[in-house]
């Protein structure tokens, strides 16, 4: 009744070829930003040598640690075709939780404060997480309605208080600025998550999930992956990356109002952009996302020292935004092409 | 129909019910699946198959019945229960991972774990080769999923399933989009699998298939269960008519028409890397068809003349004035009306509702001053949906919830509504029951009759001889063959096809 | 057609044509609503305490309210809010005099009495500003500040707050005259930077400044939060001790910098003080005391009498100096 | 049963719960001419934004640009009121400008296709960036008091503001453009399926495109009200307003995938946003408590029909 046609022997070779360039596409996007990142830096250096001296690099690091930070915890959740954008109100109240503790209980241990700054973030993770996975609604209005809230909390429990470098320990504070072979604690702290959430979502089971419930939401259902939980799991650990910002932000200023990290989420979503890491869902890395943080970083502060004046230095920090974002599709349109044609030629 | 049950059931569902609001999709079901069987599960669309299937991998909870395994009654909350209990599902909609690799993607959950319980890439690739191997498919585990044409994302659920060794398999329509080669391979493995004892349920549009594989069927009809038992002594017809409950008419009802003027011309088009220098001309009320392996190119074409894609090089000409490329809007306008092949993504709007799908080619038409006028819009579905006899509930209800087949009749109500002078369908009847596809196969022809300029893209060999007036055949992106309607056979087509005909 | 030139300058209704009543007696149960730049800053906190203490004193009750972003026009609603709820006075800081402008006449139209503090309006807007200090004080001090300590002769550069608080430019121009003057020869004022008010911004801008400026000697920030960052970031680098810095600070958030001797000397009026003045002369305004005109004269509380200046400007006093020697006696 | 679980339904209850609530809490303040007028004034630059980004988030995409248009719209309202130019002129340039302005988000997102939530962080940062670059750190406001008067005045014999009644001027347009005609009902499947869509023939990326042109466009106009209702142009003005709209918008119940959400809803949204935001100001409460409401509104605006959809089969499934 239905006869079809019958394929002969199958032909392709292509599948080498095709595999090469795929994994071009994917190790493009960190090359990229480092490219990019060579171009805003050395003629910076050229321009002014003082750029790239140690104690102007430790700055960079540091000033992109804590938008580094976030950016991982952002892609957690990212992959999995969610956002979180209340991350700076969890910051600014982890920040400000955690000066208040060391600033009103002087005997604190240092490990015990932070602590509970990562906690306090972990908190604010978890009634994302929860909300989002059990009510099975829409990442982005929730914790846009947790970005007020978390805000509003942070104020009603700071009532105006400011907690100055004079009230913190010093243990808190030389943590701040502290060094270990000429690397700053913070920046080693930073580089310690990237690598252990990297690997986790590289070769964990656990991880690849979360990049299949980006992938395809309805799919990770069928084949039986636990979404509510991983979703969760993203939540829960974008807080407590979060928290720990927080607690390191106290380290790095020294001086916390109930008004830190305001604004910090459109910054951290930016960089985990620029990072490769899709807006929605199921690829990206989070090394990707920390260069994001790092070249966003890096154009602010050379935009200063080429003393480009001040009014100038947020339009051409947008400008060039768009044009690293732009850029990398450019080249993804083009691998893109390459890939069809190079499947195509070996039909013909 | 008393059977001889020698050996008890792997899994069991008795007495079955599920309504969707006001569709009762099965109401009192059962369904017996012995060790060592390839059982088919029959019933027009709409019937509720891909329903009781849902059912039992724990997709959708039964309002009332029992889903037992090994004669213990189980409830299965979530999709990992059915899985955990040994049985395997291949969905009628491809479920993979774009993102992911090949492998993963038949591995994701359960992939194999080296040190400190990391995953072991290397041993995952090569049991998904060995996987693919079984099959006869040659693919990269390691490629990403996205970009497989459909019959490679159903090879790699294919893949999937048997990776899990489960007890039982079920298989919701996974030949549809595979060519008689992975056909063969498929049975090859089930038939393997059944001598290890391994149950399969097995749905499929196209009996000879079902005759071929399977011992026992099982028949649906609007939610109920007809019949169930061997099919040693069953016809073809006789399953139809259980199926559909009355005879059916004639399968391709043919009309001769007389070709008129050309009103398709395509001219040496070109999209680098996907098909080359293809030219062809379609007469009013002519239907030609497409033929050609999958992957041949043949919905790239279309896709081009249409102008979703813009060709390299080539034009498109409809009653010998050239369209501008790469726009659906000058296309349509100049009156091509275009099926795709893909109703979920590319037909339909899932979310909306039948008569906004209905309308939504015809929107210019529907409106005033750009204002709708809601109630001619509400008279043409009403209109077509009565012609193309659609199962549905209520207009206004979205076409998501309507069955695989249903949806495809509203793609094509969409289309004929616009009254094309040229229509391409891309697979026209691929998931549609036997009973539709007549109808639909009466339609398109009754559009040839009425001077419509048919291009039929169909890997169906019996369709296209059956229907079309001429046969183009594809080969590798390039036209390799032309073929008149006497000329046509299925020899010859499949010869050029292949690519073993003298090229042009 | 409408140009900038054929247009008539924007005259609001002119209010409190009455005259001034001296003796009249300073009335009890007055509602005053005190509308910082934003709550939940602490050095408006601090003046908000001072607001209140002169409300118990006179037996008055001050609500203070307000928005918690620093934007211009987020005080708009507040106002209009004090006058539906039918308040006598308004003590406000302007964070953009022209923003509410339009609004304080409407309010005063109802008979609100506006007393601006800290930042002022547009003069026709309000009947009394309180300035913490003029202009040329601050400017004269700050400069004279950074020129000694280092030690005359080097490139400074300025740390400000938003681009556009009216306050910070009119001091940072003046600073210009007074630099301009021959004994600040040596001194070369090389940038203005803006911190936007913000801790994190004014950190980075403090780290841009001594990239930009390899000789920088000093910097003047004269602004609470831009001096507390920049004291932070100098005394956590190598340019402790290297560039100086001064400003305007709290003594509580500059004390460990003072201490450590990251910076020398800074300056601050008392900001409690503020408050509580602005609160007497808006009891004195609702009271019929004054109408803010030149001359008039008022007492607040333990601050003694006060006339009203020039343009309804009452003066607080000139800064006070903190230095490692007197800080320990100042807490706010 | 079925238009009960409605959220816009939903809304209006809260809406009256809320009048009546400040009504009788602030002693017949709340709905007293005066205040009315001050809340219409208010919510003005939120109404007029919200109608096109209602339109942009049917269609799947996001305009995070708007406020920093309205800011540059404000600072070109100075720039060229400084250099002399007579307003009737600088207000069809800037409102073009700011058209302009959302053609290059529409364009990035539909010539690049890039994603437009990343195109519209970049812009919203340019945008902003070319007020402060035009305007700097100064404040324009000697305009003539004939246009500062539509920001403080109501339209002659009523009680409305006039930001308002051109709000509601444009919300007919715009309802008729989303819910009555074709181009709405295009808009409708481009955020449910793209692909689709453009199967279909609907000219994706052209009405995509017009609709960030809208955005810009009105965006502008909201810099004109801002402008002249503060008589203040400025490069900061509307600082952080992009997420006080996409909220409103969000609490009017469209859906931030796309494809589903009505106007009515997205006004009803605004007001009730605005509404107790003035009622909490009237009755003195905090900031904190206000941020905290808007931000526990949002939470239920996507929970409340979750919630009540569960209880919805729980019931069926118990009887
Ligand atoms: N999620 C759902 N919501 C509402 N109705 C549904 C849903 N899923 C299926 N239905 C309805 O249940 C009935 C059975 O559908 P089902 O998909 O099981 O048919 P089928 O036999 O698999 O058809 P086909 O051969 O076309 O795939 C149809 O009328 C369909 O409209
Ligand atoms: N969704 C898709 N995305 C990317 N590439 C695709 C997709 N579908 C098919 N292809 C590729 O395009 C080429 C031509 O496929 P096309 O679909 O045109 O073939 P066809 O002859 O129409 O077969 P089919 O019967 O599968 O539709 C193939 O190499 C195929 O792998
Ligand atoms: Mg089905
Ligand atoms: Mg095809």
């Amino acid at each position: 009744m239905t006869t079809r046609l019958d394929a002969p022997s199958a032909p392709p070779t292509t599948a080498r070829t095709a595999r090469k360039l795929s994994d071009r596409v994917g190790r493009v996007r960190e090359l990229g930003i480092l490219v990019a990142l060579a171009l805003v830096v050395v003629p910076t250096a050229l321009v002014n040598p003082r750029f790239i001296q140690p104690q102007s690099l430790r700055d960079l690091l540091l000033n992109a640690s804590i938008v580094a930070l976030l950016a991982v915890g952002q892609t957690l959740v990212v992959i999995t075709r969610n956002v979180d954008l209340s991350v700076g109100s969890v910051l600014g109240l982890s920040a400000f939780l955690t000066a208040q503790q060391f600033a009103d209980h002087p005997g604190t241990p240092l490990l015990a404060g932070i602590g509970f700054g990562v906690a306090v973030g972990l908190a604010c993770g978890l009634l994302n997480g929860l909300l989002v996975a059990l009510g099975n609604v829409p990442s982005l209005v929730v914790t846009l309605g947790t970005l007020y809230v978390f805000r509003g909390i942070d104020y009603a429990l700071a009532q105006g208080r400011q907690v100055n470098a004079a009230d913190l320990p010093d243990a808190l504070l030389d943590l701040g600025s502290a060094r270990v072979a000429g690397v700053p604690v913070l920046v080693l702290v930073t580089v310690v998550v990237i690598v252990v959430a990297a690997v986790y979502l590289r070769s964990y089971r656990s991880g690849r999930e979360l990049y299949a419930i980006g992938s395809n939401p309805d799919a990770a259902v069928l084949a039986g992956i636990p979404v509510a939980k991983r979703t969760l799991t993203a939540f829960v650990a974008s807080g407590l990356v979060a928290g720990l910002a927080g607690a390191l932000w106290v380290a790095r200023y020294g001086t916390v109002d109930a008004a830190a990290g305001t604004g910090l989420e459109l910054q951290v979503v930016a960089a985990v952009v620029v990072g490769g890491v899709a807006i929605f869902g199921g690829s990206g890395t989070v090394a990707g996302a920390a260069l994001g943080a790092l070249l966003l970083g890096t154009i602010t502060s050379c935009l200063v020292v080429l003393r480009i004046p001040a009014f100038w230095q947020q339009a051409i920090a947008g400008a060039l935004l768009l044009s690293a974002i732009t850029v990398d599709r450019l080249l993804a349109l083009r691998l893109a092409k390459a890939l069809r044609k190079s499947e195509g030629s070996s039909h013909a | 129909m008393e059977e001889t049950d020698l050996s008890p059931p792997v899994v069991e569902l008795a007495d079955v019910s599920k309504a969707f609001g006001a569709v009762r999709a099965l109401s009192g079901v059962s369904l017996r699946l012995l060790p060592g069987e390839a059982h088919a599960l029959l019933g027009e669309n709409g019937a509720g198959k891909s329903t009781l299937i849902k059912t039992l991998a724990g997709v959708h909870r039964p309002d009332a019945g029992r889903v037992l395994v090994d004669g213990e009654e189980r409830r299965f909350t979530a999709p990992g229960d059915a899985l955990a209990a040994g049985i395997a599902i291949i969905y009628q909609e491809p479920t993979l991972f774009g993102d992911l690799s090949v492998a993963e993607n038949v591995f994701m959950g359960r992939q194999p774990l080296g040190l400190g319980r990391r995953i072991d890439v290397a041993t995952m690739h090569a049991r998904t080769a060995e996987l693919f191997e079984l099959l006869g498919v040659r693919l990269d585990p390691a490629r990403p999923t996205r970009g497989l044409s459909i019959a490679d994302q159903q090879l790699v659920e294919i893949a999937k399933a048997l990776s899990f060794d489960a007890r039982v398999i079920v298989m919701d329509e996974p030949t549809a989009a595979l060519s008689a080669h992975e056909v063969q391979r498929l049975f090859g493995v089930v038939r393997a699998l059944r001598e290890q004892n391994a149950a399969v349920l097995f749905v499929s549009h196209r009996l000879d298939e079902v005759f071929e594989l399977c011992q026992r069927a099982t028949v649906l009809r609007d939610g109920a269960f007809v019949w169930s038992g061997e099919l040693a002594g069953e016809t073809p017809d006789s399953l139809v008519r259980r199926m559909v409950g009355r005879e059916l008419s004639q399968l391709y009802p043919k009309q001769d028409t007389t070709a008129g003027e050309v009103l398709l011309e395509v001219r040496r088009l070109t999209r680098e890397g996907v098909f080359t220098d293809v030219s062809f001309s379609v007469r009013a009320g002519e239907i030609v068809a497409l033929s050609g392996l999958v992957g041949a190119g043949r919905s790239e074409v279309a896709r081009a003349v249409f102008g979703i894609d813009r060709p390299d090089a080539g034009e498109v000409l409809v009653r010998g004035k050239g369209l501008k490329r790469g726009s659906p809007t000058a296309a349509m306008a100049a009156g091509i009306g275009f099926v795709p092949e893909d109703r979920r993504q590319q037909g339909l709007v899932m979310d909306a509702s039948i008569e906004r799908n209905t309308a939504l080619a015809s929107l210019g038409r529907l409106s005033t001053f750009g204002l709708l006028r809601r109630r001619t819009e509400r008279a043409l579905a009403q209109d077509w949906a009565v012609t193309l006899r659609l199962k549905f509930a209520r207009l206004s209800d979205p076409v998501g919830v309507l069955s695989g087949g249903n949806q495809q009749k509203v793609v094509l109500a969409k289309w004929l509504a616009r009254r094309p002078s040229v229509l391409i369908v891309d697979e026209p009847t691929r998931g549609i029951d036997v009973g539709t596809r007549a109808e639909v196969h009466r339609l398109l022809s009754e559009l040839a009759g009425q001077g419509v300029a048919v291009l039929m893209i169909s890997s169906e060999l019996p369709e296209v001889l059956g229907m079309a007036d001429r046969v183009l055949v594809m080969h590798e992106g390039r036209l390799v063959e032309e073929l008149s309607r006497a000329e046509a056979t299925e020899e010859r087509v499949a010869l050029a096809a292949a690519g073993q005909a003298v090229a042009r | 057609g409408t140009t900038k030139d054929s247009a008539g300058q924007n005259t609001g209704a002119p209010t409190g044509t009455a005259a001034a009543d001296p003796k009249a007696p300073l009335k009890e149960g007055l509602k005053i609503t005190f509308l910082p730049k934003q709550v939940n800053n602490p050095y408006f906190t601090v003046a908000q305490k001072g607001a209140e203490q002169a409300g118990t004193a006179i037996k008055s009750e001050v609500k203070a309210t307000g928005p918690s972003d620093a934007a211009a026009s987020s005080q708009v609603t507040y106002i209009n809010t004090a006058a539906q709820q039918r308040q006598n006075a308004l003590v406000i800081s302007a964070n953009d005099a022209n923003a509410v402008a339009p609004a304080l006449k409407t309010a005063r139209q109802q008979g609100l009495k506006v007393v601006t503090f800290d930042s002022d309006a547009a003069p026709d807007a309000r009947d009394v500003f309180i300035n913490q200090a003029t202009a040329q004080d601050i400017a004269v001090g700050q400069v004279k500040m950074i020129a000694e300590a280092i030690g005359g002769s080097g490139e400074i550069a300025i740390l400000s707050a938003t681009p556009n608080a009216t306050n910070q430019n009119a001091w940072i121009e003046t600073m210009k005259t007074e630099l301009a003057k021959p004994e600040y020869a040596n001194v070369k004022l090389v940038e203005t930077a803006y911190g936007n008010d913000d801790d994190q911004t004014s950190f980075q801008k403090t780290q841009g400044l001594l990239q930009a400026h390899p000789n920088l000697k000093g910097i003047i920030s004269p602004t609470t939060v831009g001096v507390a960052a920049a004291a932070r970031y100098l005394s956590s680098s190598e340019y402790k001790g290297k560039v100086q810095l001064t400003g305007l600070g709290t003594p509580n958030q500059m004390r460990k910098f003072v201490q450590d001797g990251t910076v020398k000397s800074f300056a601050l009026w008392d900001p409690s003080q503020l408050g509580y003045l602005a609160t007497y002369a808006a009891a004195a305004l609702a009271s019929g005391q004054i109408t803010g005109a030149e001359g008039e004269k008022f007492k607040a509380g333990d601050l003694g009498e006060r006339t009203i200046g020039a343009k309804g400007e009452v003066v607080l006093g000139p800064p006070t100096v903190f230095t490692k020697d007197n800080i320990d006696k100042f807490d706010f | 049963m079925r238009s009960l679980l409605r959220w816009e339904t939903a809304l209006v209850f809260l809406l009256v719960v809320v009048a009546l609530g400040g009504q009788v809490s602030t002693d017949g303040a709340f709905l007293s001419g005066g205040n009315l007028f001050y809340l219409g004034l208010d919510i003005g630059e939120i109404a007029l934004i919200a109608l096109p980004l209602t339109l942009v988030i049917v269609a799947g995409e996001i305009d995070l640009s708007v406020a920093s248009v309205l800011g540059l719209s404000s600072a070109l309202i100075g720039w060229f009121w400084n250099a002399g130019w007579p307003l009737e002129t600088i207000l069809p340039v800037v409102i073009f400008i700011g058209a302009l302005a959302g053609a290059v988000n529409g364009l990035l997102v539909t010539r690049l296709g890039l994603p437009s939530l990343a195109v519209t962080i970049g812009t919203l940062a340019l945008y902003r960036g070319l007020a402060l670059v035009v305007l700097g750190d100064t404040a324009v406001a000697d305009f003539p008091a004939a246009y500062t008067a539509f920001g403080t005045t109501p339209v002659p014999g009523t009680n409305i503001p006039y930001p308002i009644a051109l709000a509601a001027l444009l919300a007919v347009l715009f309802g008729i453009a989303l819910h009555a005609s074709s181009f709405g009902r295009s808009v409708f499947a481009i955020g449910a399926n793209e692909e689709g869509a453009r199967f279909s023939g609907i000219r994706v990326k052209r009405i995509k495109l017009s609709l960030f042109v809208l955005a810009g466009a009105v965006a502008a106009i909201a810099g004109v009200v801002y402008t002249f209702r503060f008589s203040s142009a400025r490069a900061d003005n509307g600082l952080g307003l992009e997420l006080a709209v996409v909220a409103a918008v969000l609490l009017g119940g469209v859906s931030i995938f796309g494809g589903k959400g009505s106007l009515f809803g997205v006004l009803a949204g605004v007001l009730l946003l605005g509404g107790l935001r003035n009622l909490l100001i009237l009755q003195d409460t905090s900031t904190e408590v206000l941020t905290i409401v808007t931000g526990l509104l949002l939470l239920v605006s996507v929970l409340a029909p979750s919630i009540t959809r569960r209880l919805a089969t729980l019931r069926k499934a118990t009887t």
